[in-house]
């Protein structure tokens, strides 16, 4: 199944993008992803510690299973305000 | 209670805030505008820029006026936060809260910027005056 | 630090004081408006007048100014307050902090509002929908 | 010597005047000043307890002594913000 995947700010510049689609298999979960992704992509490596991830908008937690045409923000700490 | 979030491009405007909890006709009113800083230790700030999640920063400031609704006796809350650049001494986020008492109104408003902080989608980037730009709260990555 | 102090009959313009504020430069600001509340209790409020010692008022605004300016490190100070009629949701005092951060913007302003009420010469008269009026702040009388 | 006294809100209604001058003896204190008031007002006599004075635009001590063209302002618990 297929989810999209939007980055921001610092994480956006970093990797050069903004959002893509990525093929997941069924049950896959939020922390599953995104060891996934920190495997494949070098840039986002020093930030693997503090990503968190949200999914339609709503902050998710890491078992979260993901479903077809999720979502899915990956999040580095916020600074605004 | 009634609730007005957003997240805009433009000049934030106190003056609609102001009215949207004056129409509440209680007998406090309590604001906070976080403004750009000019002098930050030894570093000139020239101007920030803001860049959001806007869909779920409305989503995530939306829960936290309900929450702060459910903790304190408020009758309105207001919460806008600005994105692109803000010059120094422009706001970039105000938040308020109309109540019935000043207590209420000052409690809520401080625990809103301070949730904000902490869950709201949009992120910080310094523009100093030497030309040099950095995105912030990356004590993280020290 | 700079203070701005005031007591007016003309409405209160908040824009004025947030420029005053804003051009500290600095990251936060607070602001506390009083504003007159429709309903206390079962009785409908129509209007509220206020009648201030002024010379005093202006003195007394200025000392709690200082006072807090040696607690807190703040900016700016602005302390307006209004003075014969005000109507509904319209404000009759209005505090405001500029700090570089939050935290000392939000305690100066409660600080403020809170010793103005205890002993700044301003006393306060509701006029109910029902015609009748009474001056407030009288329960030592009982 | 002549000091001048002042009254606000609910005590100037309650007195029907705002101010007027005063003529007391040298070395006379706040307090002593309100009592003899207290004593010759009855209009003020519900507001005795509570009442406190401030001299040429400051709260004062009932023991501080008067001088020459002080400016005495009477004042019930203040209700303003």
């Amino acid at each position: 199944m297929t989810v999209n995947i939007r980055v921001f700010a610092r994480l956006r510049e970093q990797m050069g993008r903004s959002s893509w689609n990525e093929s997941v298999s069924e049950g896959t979960t939020a922390s599953q992803l995104i060891d996934m992704l920190v495997h494949r992509e070098s840039s986002i490596r020093p930030f693997a510690r503090v990503l968190r991830v949200a999914i339609n908008d709503e902050w998710a937690q890491g078992d979260r299973e993901l479903q077809e045409g999720d979502d899915v923000a990956l999040l580095i700490p916020v600074s605004g305000g | 209670m009634k609730i007005l979030i957003d997240i805009q491009e433009a000049t934030l405007s106190l003056d609609t805030l102001w009215k949207f909890l004056a129409e509440s006709e209680g007998g406090g009113i309590a604001i906070f505008g976080g403004t750009t800083r000019r002098v930050t230790g030894d570093r000139v700030t020239e101007q920030l820029s803001y860049e959001a999640h806007e869909a779920m920063a409305r989503k995530e400031m939306a829960r936290l006026a309900k929450l702060a609704g459910e903790r304190w006796d408020v009758l309105r809350i207001g919460m806008i936060h600005r994105t692109g650049i803000v010059p120094v001494s422009e706001a970039s986020v105000l938040i308020g809260v109309a109540s019935a008492h000043r207590g209420p109104a000052f409690e809520a408003a401080r625990f809103l910027i301070d949730e904000l902080k902490v869950s709201v989608p949009v992120w910080k980037k310094e523009h100093f005056a030497d030309g040099s730009t950095e995105w912030q709260g990356e004590d993280w990555l020290r």
